[in-house]
């Protein structure tokens, strides 16, 4: 019981990022595809975030009352890697757009036969 | 959303949510916050304005040239505080040098430098927007 | 003058936001309070419409009528949707005629119909505005225009 | 006394919103639905927050609480408007009941 | 135990939602969820104590995220996902099983959540907990790391998201040819 | 008692979750995703106020904030189909704009 207690949160953390995972690579369609890869992306950060979690600690920050912090180590490469991810995001959502203007389709397959007709 | 109730809603939003975004930017030191999620913030208040008032009045509010002058000008503000400091005569970033002493020092080069990431970080995130929203338009 | 008044407002908001007094962060108080100025001023939000300070005379005792009404009508809307093996609620579509003068006061009229629970603004256009109505009984009370008189309604005298 | 007062109102929030919750499933269409969702909704929020407010007491954090419960005060029925606005000229028809008194101005 | 409860749940909420997402085809309602999914995961790192990034998840993923999906979606105008026809679920459906039973059984030797003796508490945290206010005056430690133990990290980071930035200027800044895309658009119903 | 509310508020989540998945049409989803947002603003202004750091009522404003830009951009194009094109143009079209 206490082992349960003690890692179902990695656990569910394994089953969201084999769901983006998943997504990732059964699906065709592009813009489902970056949903997944975030989805994966997201379970990375939260998996982070658990480990920098420490029994009856709190936020970081510095307050009378209380002495328990939890780590700001992984807080602060999370806190980075979301607005880079979001900035990597909107790189592949521009390309996404390139690729609808120029083959006229988003569907992976679709695209590979055209590259194999021409 | 030509709609009268929205109008007069973001009109009185708009400003607090602005302030808000710089409480953050500023007060990143005290509280949960700082250059990232200020950055954010402040976009998503000109990204309201554009969705309510539409894209091209929210463009003239920055001029896109500012606005690509203001992305790099955050980066260079970041890299200039090491400058600054390795002219002192110390290491590349070390606050310590700008103050009189050790703590005033790290005071003004961290605001200094969460300032230069919330500037970089709230325009990089208007350039994504008003890409994304204006390609397309006739 | 509405531009300073308005200035005032957002620096004490500041303040209190805060909660730290020392000069730096008064200084980039300031600092923020200009900039957000200059910005609602380009975005040309500032005016009575947005901060209708004129009015502030008569906002407490709609904010009391409002909130009496929001309970009450709450509580109907809690029975309807507790009401076991309903006959059915009834919903309504009216329109009602607008008497306000002005935008701010059309769009809080509209707004505070959209806060009493079992109303909800559809459409507002300039003289009329459309209502969807849970139950008949919300549908009369809001025909008999006892909500309409209470609206802080008033042409800012500029 | 306050500790009580607060105590009431956060129950009788928490319940409200659990019935209102209720309603969206319980309710036939969407515009029914949104009575439930957008409007319980606030009042649940006011008494919530009003509710922490008496825990706070007066302080900054009060003054946190009020501003949240301004910018809900402010959101939530411009919302739920907007929502009613466009699923009406997304031609989403309501279901209505058997005396309608449309047209009558 | 108020925390474990919230955690537990939002766990199951965050489940059940990305499940939903993998099942839907609505390219629409999947990016509403995706929304969903951010806020939540905001929510988790608020229970977990990671205020900051509770922070930013929440204005950056429901916010920006959502609106940028969203721009895209309106510019692709497809807002139905094809599922292709040949699709076999099985293969992919097998791998991931397998990998996730592999993750599964690393998690074995992680020592357990919350415990205050695990290596990740151990090494520099301690340090930057006790010495922070000492070193830099600042009193939220993820600040202080960020800005100053790890500022040449973070430069790293801000020149990325510059990057990314002037990369998507590239790509979309300029006007469309639209002449060059019909007779792209012609050539496709032939194919 | 900080419990009660809490499971209260986790069950609304749990009900509005339900209808987001379930729609069964677009504004649907979007009202449940709204109702959704604002609930979650409680239980982060109720956990803030529980464990006694207040600092985090600031993320409840910020969620309260996001919210509501989401849903408005949600709405802008569910109505418009794009970003960019001017927000009175159906105003007009419908013949129902407020000067």
């Amino acid at each position: 019981m206490e082992f349960v207690l003690g890692h179902y949160n990695y656990w569910v953390v394994i089953f969201l990022m084999m769901v983006g995972f998943y997504i990732v690579i059964s699906r065709g369609n592009l813009i489902k595809k970056i949903v997944g890869l975030n989805i994966f992306q997201v379970s990375v950060f939260i998996l982070y975030i658990s480990m920098s979690t420490v029994e009856n600690g709190t936020t970081p920050i510095l307050k009378e009352g209380f002495e328990v912090y939890s780590n700001p180590l992984p807080h602060v490469l999370i806190l980075t890697a979301i607005v880079v991810g979001v900035a990597t995001t909107a790189l592949a959502l521009a390309l996404v757009v390139r690729i609808k203007e120029a083959y006229g389709t988003i569907e992976e397959d679709e695209i590979h036969q055209q590259d194999h007709s021409l | 959303m030509h709609n009268l109730i929205l109008r007069v809603v973001s009109k009185v939003l708009i400003p607090l949510i602005i302030l808000f975004g710089l409480y953050v930017q500023f007060h990143g030191e005290f509280g949960p916050g700082g250059g990232f999620q200020a950055g954010v913030i402040f976009s998503a208040a000109i990204i309201l304005y554009a969705l309510v008032f539409g894209l091209e009045p929210a463009e003239k509010i920055i001029p896109k040239s500012i606005l690509h002058l203001l992305a790099s000008f955050g980066l260079v503000l970041y890299a200039g505080v090491g400058f600054v400091t390795i002219m002192l005569g110390g290491n590349y970033l070390e606050y310590g040098l700008l103050g009189s002493d050790q703590v005033s020092g790290q005071l003004i080069g961290i605001l200094l430098i969460e300032l230069g990431v919330g500037i970089t970080v709230a325009s990089v995130m208007l350039i994504f927007f008003f890409s994304f929203a204006g390609r397309g338009r006739p | 003058m509405k531009v300073i008044s308005f200035g005032v407002l957002l620096f004490a908001l500041w303040a209190l936001l805060s909660g730290y007094f020392s000069p730096l962060l008064l200084s980039l108080g300031a600092i923020s309070v200009a900039l957000t100025l200059y910005l609602a001023n380009r975005m040309n939000v500032i005016d009575h419409e947005s901060y209708p300070l004129h009015l502030y005379s008569k906002f407490p005792l709609f904010f009391a009528y409002i909130m009496r009404e929001i309970v009450i009508a709450n509580i109907d809307v809690v029975k309807e949707i507790l009401k076991i093996g309903s006959k059915g609620i009834s919903p309504q579509v009216i329109k009602l005629p607008l008497p306000q003068q002005t935008d701010l006061g059309r769009a809080i009229y509209a707004n505070s119909i959209t806060l009493t629970p079992g109303t909800v603004t559809v459409e507002l256009d300039k003289n009329f505005v459309t209502v969807h109505a849970l139950t008949k009984e919300g549908a009369d009370e809001l025909l008999s225009g006892e909500m309409s008189v209470m609206i802080p309604d008033q042409l800012a005298d500029k | 006394m306050i500790d009580v007062l607060s105590w009431v109102l956060l129950g009788v929030g928490g319940l409200l919103g659990v019935i209102g919750g209720i309603g969206i499933h319980r309710f036939p269409d969407f515009y029914t639905r949104l009575h439930a969702a957008g409007t319980t909704d606030t009042l649940c929020a006011i008494l919530i927050l009003l509710g922490l407010g008496f825990q706070a007491g007066l302080s900054l954090d009060a003054f946190k609480l009020f501003l949240i419960f301004v910018f809900l005060f402010f959101t939530s029925p411009t919302a739920s408007h907007a929502l009613a606005n466009a699923a009406m000229h997304g031609g989403l028809k309501p279901q209505l009941g058997r005396e309608n008194g449309s047209g009558k101005a | 135990m108020i925390d474990i409860l919230i955690n537990v749940t939002l766990l199951a909420f965050l489940a059940t939602t990305a499940v939903a997402m993998a099942r839907m085809t609505n390219l629409f309602a999947i990016i509403m969820l995706f929304g969903i999914f951010s806020l939540l995961s905001a929510g988790l790192f608020v229970v977990m104590d990671a205020a900051d990034v509770a922070f930013t998840e929440a204005a950056v993923g429901a916010g920006i995220s959502t609106v940028l999906m969203l721009a895209t979606l309106a510019l692709t105008k497809d807002h139905q996902e094809k599922r292709p026809l040949g699709h076999r679920p099985w293969l992919p459906l097998g791998v991931v099983t397998i990998t996730g039973a592999a993750l599964v059984y690393g998690t074995m030797d992680i020592s357990s959540f919350g415990d205050p003796l695990a290596p990740p508490q151990t090494h520099v945290a301690p340090y930057y907990i006790e010495q922070s206010m000492a070193d830099t005056g600042v009193p939220n430690m993820v600040t202080a790391v960020l800005a100053s133990y790890r500022g040449f990290d973070t430069l790293g980071e801000v020149a990325v998201v510059f990057t990314a930035g002037v990369a998507v200027l590239i790509l979309l800044g300029g006007r469309r040819k639209k002449q060059r895309l019909e007779i792209e658009e012609g050539g496709n119903r032939d194919a | 008692m900080y419990i009660a509310v809490t499971i209260a508020i986790l069950v609304t989540m749990g009900l509005a979750l339900a209808r987001a998945l379930m729609g069964p049409t677009v504004y649907d989803r979007i009202a449940a995703v709204n109702m959704f947002g604002t609930k979650t603003v409680l239980l982060i202004a109720v956990f803030a106020l529980f464990s006694g750091r207040t600092d985090l009522l600031d993320i409840a404003l910020v969620y309260a904030l996001i919210n509501f830009i989401g849903v408005i951009a949600v709405l802008r194009l569910v109505e418009h189909g794009d970003f960019h094109s001017n927000p009175e143009s159906r105003a007009k079209q419908d013949k129902q704009g407020s000067e």
